[in-house]
C-alpha cells in the first residue's frame, strides 16, 4: 500500500448495502449519504430483460442476479476492491432466509469479502437519532412494517406489518386509470385507457405517483372514504383538484384526473373491513408492547421509507393517529394521549442506510460481524429467530 | 464524384441572390429559396402538394428531406413556409405545416405532417414529432422518450458558418445559378 | 461487442464449470487452466474520468467520492456540461461612456440545452474550479453522532477487555440489571447491537442531545388543490436519486453534478493469485502489461459455413482451427469420456483420428492472402481430413449425425493442444526450447437447426 | 461462425491501387481531401464530406451503406473552422450511421442508425450500440460500450477486443469478393 494510502484513511472503508424492494442504497461507512440509489433491477443474461431482484424463480437465478447487481454496485458506483473488505447489510426483519443465505454466499464465495454484519433496518435507524428506544415505522414499497425498539432491543411481540405501501398506491392508480382514465392521441381524443393497457408501464405509474399524486387532508380524506368505502352518495365528494395532462413516451397525452391524484393516496388510510390502516398499525403495535414502554415509545416515533416522502403524508398520519386515539377501542387500552415524531438527519428513503453507515464506522464492528472463515466453517448465518445461532466465534478459539 | 449536370435546374425553382444551392440535390416542384441559404449536396426538397418557401440564412445539410406531403384530405395548394436562421442537420425529415425562425432540427429527427414549429425550438437528434400540435417557442425536445423542456434563450444564429460555407463550397461543387432578383423585404414575416 | 459474427456458437468449458465463448475466457499461465469472468478476482486498478481521461490516485478518489473535480454532468439528461464563455459588460464607474467587459463563464448542456443560468447559478470569472458546492445540512449532526458512537465503542472495547480477566458474573446479576429474561440476553442476534446504544447512567449520554421531536406538521400548501401538478417544475425521480443527499423536488433547485469516475480493472486468478489482465497505467492506451486472454493462447475453433441437418443422417461439416502462437501447434481431438453435461449433446460426431498440425502465425504475412507463399509441402495433409489450409488456419472435415428430431444440433468433444509456456520458460533459460505442455479443453458447439 | 462471402458486382465498385473498394453510388465530396490508407470498403449510399475539411480513414475500415462521415464545425472566439476528421484502423461503421466526430480511434465498432455528435472523440477499442445518439463533445474511453440517447456507459468490452476487431475487419475484407470469382 503506497504511503499516501496509509495516511488518508485509517482502514479500508466498510461497504454499506441496503437492498430494498424497489431501490438499492449502497455506499461507504461513515459518509453522510449513500453513493448511489439504483433500482433493484438487473438485466437477466438469459432472458435478457430487466427483472427485479426479489422475484426470482430459482435460487440459482437469484445467485446470478445478486452477483450482477453487486458487480454493478461495487465496480461502477463504489470503485473498491471487495476482497477482505467488511460489509454491513441493512435488511428488514422479515427478509426471507433464502435471500439472506444466497446474498451471504455471493458475498463470501464470489467476492471473498472479509466479514458481513446483517443489521435489522429498524434497529440501526434509531442510531441516527441517538436514542435507544422508539417506534420505528418503515413505509417502503412492498409493505409497511412497525417495530417498537426499547433499550436497543426490538420488542418482537409488538412487531406489525401491512402490505399497504408504494406498490398499493401504484396499483390503485392503475386500476383507477383503467376504469375512467383517458388518453388523447394523434388520431382521436379521449380514448379509454383500458384499450391500450400496455402503455401504462411501472415507470409511468411511479412517475405519476411521484409527480402528480399527494396525500390529502384528514377532513377531505374522511369525506372521500365516506363515498368510496361506506357507499355514500357521489356528490358528497369534496371538489377534486384540477386534472393534469401527463405526456406519454409515444407522444400521446394521458389525462390524470384530479380524482386519481387525490384518491390514490387514500389506500394507505382507508380502513377496510378489518379496520386496519397504517395509523392503526402503530396503535396495535403499542397495544402489544409492555405497559411501561408505551409512553416513551409513543413520544419517539420515527417514520422512514420512500413512500413517507409523499407531500402531505406526515400531516395526515399525525391527524389520523390523534383521531384514532379518541376511539373507545384504543382510548381505554392506551394511556397515551399524544404522539411525538422524530426527524432523522437524512431523507426518509435512506435513513436505514444511514444507520448502517453509523454502525459500520465503529471499531467494534469486527466483533459483531461474521467473518469469512467462520462462515466457511459453519456454512450458515446467525439469525435472530433461531436460538442455536449464538455463534460469532470460531469453534477452535473461544475468543475471536 | 459529384457528377455535373445531374440536377437539371427545374424551371419553377426560384433561388434568391446569395443563396448557395449545390447541384447534386433534388429539388422537385415549386420551391423558393431565400438569400444566404445553404443547401448541401444530396439534400431532397419535394414540393408535391404545394409550394415550399424557404427563408434566408437557412442551412440544409445533406440527406435532409423536406416534403410538402399531399395529405389524405388532399388540400393541395397549402404552402409549407420555412422561416429564417433554421438549421436542418444531416438526415432530418421534415413534413411540417410551418417552421418558424431560429429552429434547429437535429440529425435523424423527424417532424410529422400535422406539426407546426414556432420559433427558437430544438428538435433533438432522433426525436419523432407526429402528434398534431403547435410546438411552443423555445421548446427543446430531447432524449429517447422525446421529453420536453423550454430553454432560456434561442439558439444562436449560424451566420458565421454560413459565411464560411459560402467561401469554401463553390470550389468543390457546381452550384445552381440564382434566378431571382434580390427582393427588397423578405417575402415572409 | 463484436456481435458481427455470432460468438456464442462455439463455447469452451471454463474450470469453474461454466461455458463461455473464447473471447470471454482467460488462460492462467501458472495453473494452466482456463478462467472465465466469473471465476477471476476483479481488482480496482486506476480510477479515471471518462471525460478528461485523467487518472486519479485511489486515495484522492476516495476523498472526492470517486468524482472528477472539474468535469460536470447535466442534472436533467446526464450528459457532460460544456463551459461557455460570455462577456459581461459592466458600466465603468469613473467614465460612464467606456464599458469594462469581463470574460465570464457558465455551463451549458449540449443535449438538452440546460444551463447553469436556469437555476440562477452565478457565472464564474474563472473557467473551472470554483463552482459552488452543495453542503448536506445534516453532516454536522451526523458527525457528532459518529463521534459519540466511537466513544461508546471504546468503552465497550475496554469493558470487553476487562471482562476477559474478571470472573464471570452469575445470571442473577444480568437479570436484575437489565430486567430482561437472561435467555433474551443470551440470544446474541439482537442484543449484540444493543451494546451500541448507551445504558442508562452512562456518562457519555451528556454530550449527545437526542434529536428534537415534534407533534404536529404544517398542512399541505393550498395550491395542491387549486392548480394542476406543475409537471415542468417538479423533477423526475431518477433525477432526484442522482443526488441522494439532496433529492431536489423542484427543477429550480437542480445543481451541477460532478462526473462519476470509471475504473480500469485488473483481473487476478483466484487460485494462484497471479495477474491475468493488467492494463497499462494510462487509461487511453489499449496496450496491456499482462494480457493472458485465451484468444492469444488457445487455438480458436469455428464453423466454416452454416449447414443443414436431417434427423439421423450423417452430414459433413467443415470446422476451422486457427493457431494463435508463433510456433507450429499440433492438435488432437477426442471424444469426452466422462461427459458431465449429458443433456447438452444432441448429435454424434466422429473426429479425425490423426493429429492436426497448425502452421505458426507470423504477423507480416498475415495480411498477404495468396496461399502460395505458404510452404504446404511439409504438412502431409490428407485431403479427406484437411479441407484447406491458409496461413495459420486450417479447415477440417467432421461427420455429424443428429440424434434428435428437431431443435438445434449440439456436439461436444475434447480439444488437446500443445502449449509452449513462453513466459515461464523465458525466465528459466533462453537456450532451452520452451517446454511443451498439453492442455485439454472441452468444446461445445451448436451447429444449427435441423 | 466464419464470415460468409459477400459478393458485389464489379461495375459498381472501383478498386484503388492500395486495395480500397469504393462504391460508385457513394458521394465523396472534395475527394482530394479524403485520404484512405488502404483495404477499406466504402459501400453504396455513403457520403464523405471531404470538402469541409480533410478526412483521413485508416486501413481495413468498413463503412456500410448510407453512412455519413462529416467533419465537425467549431466556432472559436477568433473565428470559425471545420475540424479535420481522423478515423483509425480496423474501424467498423454499420448502416445509416452519421459520424460527426472529431476523432475516431482504431478497432472501433459503431452500430446501426447511430448519430455521433459534433466534435466527439471515440478512443481506441470502444463500441457504440445500435440506435445510439451521442450528444456533441462526448468522449468515449477505451473498452467501453455506449448506448441509449443520450449515449452513456452501458457495458464494457472484453480485453481481447483488439484481436477480435482485427480478425473481423480482415476476414470481412477477404470475403468481400467480386461476382463470379467465388472462393
Amino acid at each position: 500500500m503506497p504511503f499516501f494510502e496509509g495516511l488518508s484513511i485509517d482502514d479500508p472503508k466498510v461497504i454499506i448495502l441496503d437492498i430494498g424492494a424497489a431501490y438499492t442504497k449502497c455506499g461507504l461507512a461513515g459518509e453522510t449519504g449513500p453513493r448511489c440509489i439504483i433500482p433493484s433491477h438487473v438485466k437477466n443474461a438469459r432472458r435478457s430483460e430487466i427483472v427485479n431482484i426479489w422475484d426470482y424463480s430459482s435460487v440459482g437465478e437469484l445467485y446470478e442476479n445478486l452477483k450482477d447487481l453487486l458487480y454493478t454496485l461495487i465496480f461502477r458506483h463504489l470503485l473498491v476492491t471487495p476482497k477482505d473488505r467488511r460489509v454491513v447489510v441493512v435488511e428488514s426483519l422479515l427478509c426471507p432466509s433464502e435471500f439472506r443465505e444466497t446474498l451471504a454466499k455471493v458475498l463470501f464465495k464470489h467476492y471473498e469479502v472479509g466479514s458481513v454484519l446483517f443489521a435489522p433496518s429498524h434497529l440501526v435507524a434509531l442510531l441516527t437519532l441517538g436514542t435507544n428506544f422508539g417506534l420505528v415505522v418503515d413505509v417502503g414499497f412492498q409493505e409497511t412494517v412497525v417495530v417498537p425498539v426499547y433499550e436497543g432491543i426490538p420488542i418482537m411481540k409488538g412487531w406489525q406489518s401491512i402490505p399497504l405501501a408504494g406498490k398499493a398506491i401504484q396499483s390503485r392508480i392503475k386500476s383507477q386509470l383503467l376504469e375512467h382514465g383517458t388518453v388523447s392521441t394523434a388520431e382521436q381524443q379521449h380514448q379509454a385507457v383500458s384499450g391500450l393497457k400496455e402503455t401504462i408501464t411501472d415507470e409511468v405509474l411511479e412517475d405519476i405517483k411521484v409527480r402528480c399524486c399527494f396525500i390529502t387532508e384528514y377532513s377531505r380524506g374522511q369525506q372521500i372514504q365516506e363515498v368510496t368505502m361506506r357507499g355514500g352518495h357521489a356528490n358528497k365528494l369534496p371538489p377534486p383538484p384540477p386534472d393534469t395532462d401527463y405526456p406519454l413516451d409515444d407522444g400521446s397525452v394521458l389525462n390524470v384526473s384530479g380524482r386519481i391524484r387525490e384518491h390514490s393516496g387514500e389506500v394507505l388510510f382507508e380502513q377496510d373491513n378489518e379496520e386496519t390502516s397504517i395509523a392503526t398499525l402503530l396503535l396495535d403495535s403499542l397495544v402489544q408492547c409492555p405497559l411501561d414502554t408505551r409512553k416513551p415509545l409513543a413520544s419517539n416515533v420515527l417514520v422512514m421509507g420512500g413512500t413517507a416522502m409523499m407531500p402531505g403524508f406526515y400531516h395526515r398520519l399525525q391527524l389520523e393517529l390523534s383521531n384514532l386515539l379518541k376511539k373507545p377501542v384504543y382510548a381505554n387500552q392506551l394511556g397515551v394521549k399524544q404522539f411525538r415524531f422524530h426527524k432523522a438527519p437524512a431523507k426518509e428513503n435512506y435513513t436505514a442506510w444511514l444507520g448502517g453507515s453509523l454502525i459500520g464506522a465503529v471499531e467494534t464492528l469486527p466483533l459483531k460481524s461474521l467473518s469469512r472463515d467462520v462462515y466457511l466453517q459453519r456454512g450458515k448465518l446467525p439469525d435472530w429467530c433461531c436460538v442455536d445461532s449464538d455463534f460469532l466465534t470460531d469453534e477452535k478459539s473461544h475468543k475471536p | 464524384m459529384a457528377s455535373h449536370g445531374k440536377g437539371t435546374n427545374n424551371p419553377n425553382v426560384k433561388i434568391a441572390a446569395g443563396a448557395m444551392v449545390c447541384e447534386d440535390c433534388e429539388l422537385i416542384g415549386d420551391i423558393t429559396i431565400g438569400s444566404r441559404t445553404i443547401i448541401h449536396p444530396k439534400a431532397k426538397i419535394v414540393a408535391e402538394a404545394g409550394p415550399i418557401v424557404i427563408g434566408d440564412f437557412n442551412i440544409i445539410e445533406e440527406l435532409v428531406t423536406i416534403t410538402n406531403k399531399s395529405s389524405s384530405d388532399g388540400n393541395s395548394g397549402k404552402v409549407l413556409i420555412i422561416g429564417n436562421n433554421n438549421v436542418f442537420e444531416v438526415g432530418a425529415n421534415v413534413e411540417a405545416i410551418r417552421i418558424g425562425d431560429h429552429n434547429v432540427i437535429e440529425g435523424k429527427a423527424s417532424v410529422g405532417s400535422q406539426v407546426e414549429v414556432s420559433n427558437g425550438c430544438i428538435i433533438g437528434a432522433g426525436c419523432q414529432l407526429n402528434m398534431p400540435e403547435l410546438v411552443p417557442e423555445n421548446t427543446v425536445v430531447y432524449g429517447g422518450k422525446c421529453e420536453r423542456r423550454t430553454q432560456r434563450e434561442r439558439p444562436p444564429a449560424q451566420t458565421l458558418q454560413i459565411d464560411f460555407l459560402t467561401k469554401i463550397l463553390p470550389n468543390y461543387h457546381y452550384l445552381m445559378k440564382p434566378n431571382l432578383q434580390p427582393r427588397q423585404a423578405s417575402v415572409k414575416k | 461487442m463484436a456481435t458481427y459474427m455470432d460468438v456464442n456458437l462455439v463455447k469452451y468449458l471454463c474450470s469453474c464449470g461454466k461455458k463461455f465463448p473464447i473471447c470471454r475466457l482467460y488462460l492462467c499461465k501458472h495453473c494452466l487452466k482456463p478462467r472465465c469472468i466469473d471465476c477471476v478476482q476483479h481488482e480496482v486498478d486506476t480510477p479515471y474520468c471518462p471525460n478528461c481521461l485523467e487518472t486519479m490516485p485511489t486515495g484522492e478518489a476516495k476523498l472526492k467520492k470517486n468524482r472528477c473535480s472539474n468535469c460536470f454532468d447535466c442534472p436533467v439528461c446526464g450528459h457532460t456540461l460544456m463551459t461557455r464563455a460570455t462577456t459581461h459588460t459592466t458600466p465603468n464607474p469613473e467614465d460612464p461612456t467606456k464599458v469594462i467587459t469581463k470574460k465570464m463563464y457558465y455551463m451549458a448542456c449540449g443535449f438538452c440545452r440546460w444551463t447553469t443560468r436556469d437555476v440562477n447559478l452565478p457565472d464564474q470569472s474563472v473557467a473551472t474550479g470554483n463552482w459552488p458546492e452543495l453542503e448536506n445540512p445534516n453532516s454536522k449532526r451526523i458527525s457528532t453522532l459518529l463521534d459519540n458512537y466511537r466513544a461508546m465503542a471504546q468503552i465497550e472495547k475496554a469493558e470487553r477487555e476487562r471482562k476477559k480477566y474478571v470472573k464471570r458474573r452469575s445470571h442473577l446479576y444480568l437479570q436484575e440489571k437489565y430486567g430482561l429474561p437472561s435467555s433474551a440476553m443470551k440470544r446474541k442476534g439482537l442484543s449484540s447491537l444493543a451494546s451500541l446504544s448507551q445504558k442508562d447512567g452512562d456518562k457519555v449520554l451528556g454530550e449527545l442531545e437526542p434529536s428534537a421531536t415534534v407533534d404536529s406538521f404544517e398542512p399541505l400548501p393550498n395550491d395542491f388543490f387549486t392548480q394542476p401538478a406543475a409537471l415542468d417544475k417538479t423533477t423526475k425521480l431518477p433525477n432526484r436519486l442522482n443526488v441522494p443527499e439532496f433529492q431536489p423536488e423542484e427543477t429550480g433547485k437542480l445543481h451541477i453534478i460532478h462526473k462519476h469516475l470509471l475504473m480500469r480493472k485488473s483481473l487476478r486468478c483466484k487460485e494462484c493469485e497471479h495477474n491475468l489482465i493488467k492494463a497499462d497505467f494510462n487509461p487511453v492506451s489499449i496496450k496491456f502489461k499482462i494480457q493472458l486472454t485465451a484468444l492469444n493462447h488457445v487455438p480458436e475453433l469455428r464453423i466454416l459455413n452454416p449447414c443443414t441437418f436431417t434427423y439421423n443422417k450423417e452430414s459433413v461439416v467443415t470446422l476451422t482451427l486457427s493457431n494463435p502462437s508463433v510456433f507450429n501447434t499440433t492438435v488432437t481431438l477426442a471424444a469426452i469420456e466422462n461427459e458431465t453435461d449429458t443433456d447438452y449433446c444432441t448429435g454424434k460426431i466422429d473426429l479425425p483420428k490423426k493429429e492436426l498440425v497448425l502452421a505458426g502465425r507470423d504477423e507480416p504475412s498475415m495480411h498477404v492472402y495468396d496461399d502460395s507463399s505458404q510452404a504446404h509441402l511439409d504438412f502431409k495433409d490428407d485431403p479427406k481430413v484437411i479441407a484447406f489450409r491458409k496461413a495459420n488456419k486450417i479447415g477440417f472435415i467432421v461427420k455429424v449425425t443428429p440424434l434428435v428430431k428437431e431443435g438445434d444440433v449440439r456436439v461436444c468433444f475434447l480439444l488437446k493442444h500443445e502449449f509452449r509456456n513462453t513466459t515461464v520458460a523465458a525466465l528459466q533459460s533462453e537456450s532451452k526450447e520452451p517446454e511443451i505442455v498439453w492442455l485439454e479443453h472441452k468444446v461445445y458447439i451448436s451447429l444449427g437447426q435441423i | 461462425m466464419e464470415l460468409q462471402d459477400d459478393f458485389y458486382n464489379v461495375p459498381q465498385y472501383i478498386e484503388t491501387a492500395s486495395g480500397n473498394k469504393v462504391s460508385r453510388q457513394s458521394v465523396l465530396c472534395g475527394s482530394q481531401n479524403i485520404v484512405i490508407n488502404g483495404k477499406t470498403i466504402v459501400m453504396s449510399g455513403c457520403v464523405i464530406r471531404g470538402d469541409l475539411a480533410n478526412v483521413r480513414i485508416g486501413r481495413h475500415c468498413i463503412i456500410s451503406k448510407r453512412a455519413v462521415i462529416r467533419p465537425a464545425f467549431k466556432k472559436f472566439s477568433k473565428g470559425v473552422a471545420f475540424f479535420p476528421l481522423h478515423i483509425g484502423d480496423h474501424v467498423l461503421i454499420e448502416e445509416d450511421s452519421i459520424v460527426n466526430a472529431a476523432q475516431v480511434g482504431s478497432y472501433v465498432h459503431i452500430g446501426k442508425n447511430c448519430v455521433i455528435g459534433r466534435r466527439s472523440v471515440l478512443k481506441d477499442c470502444c463500441a457504440i450500440a445500435d440506435n445510439t445518439i451521442l450528444p456533441p463533445e462526448t468522449v468515449v474511453p477505451p473498452f467501453t460500450v455506449y448506448s441509449g440517447s443520450p449515449g452513456k456507459v452501458s457495458g464494457d468490452l472484453p480485453d481481447c477486443t483488439q484481436d477480435l476487431m482485427t480478425d473481423i475487419t480482415v476476414s470481412y475484407y477477404q470475403h468481400f469478393k467480386p461476382h463470379g470469382k467465388g472462393k
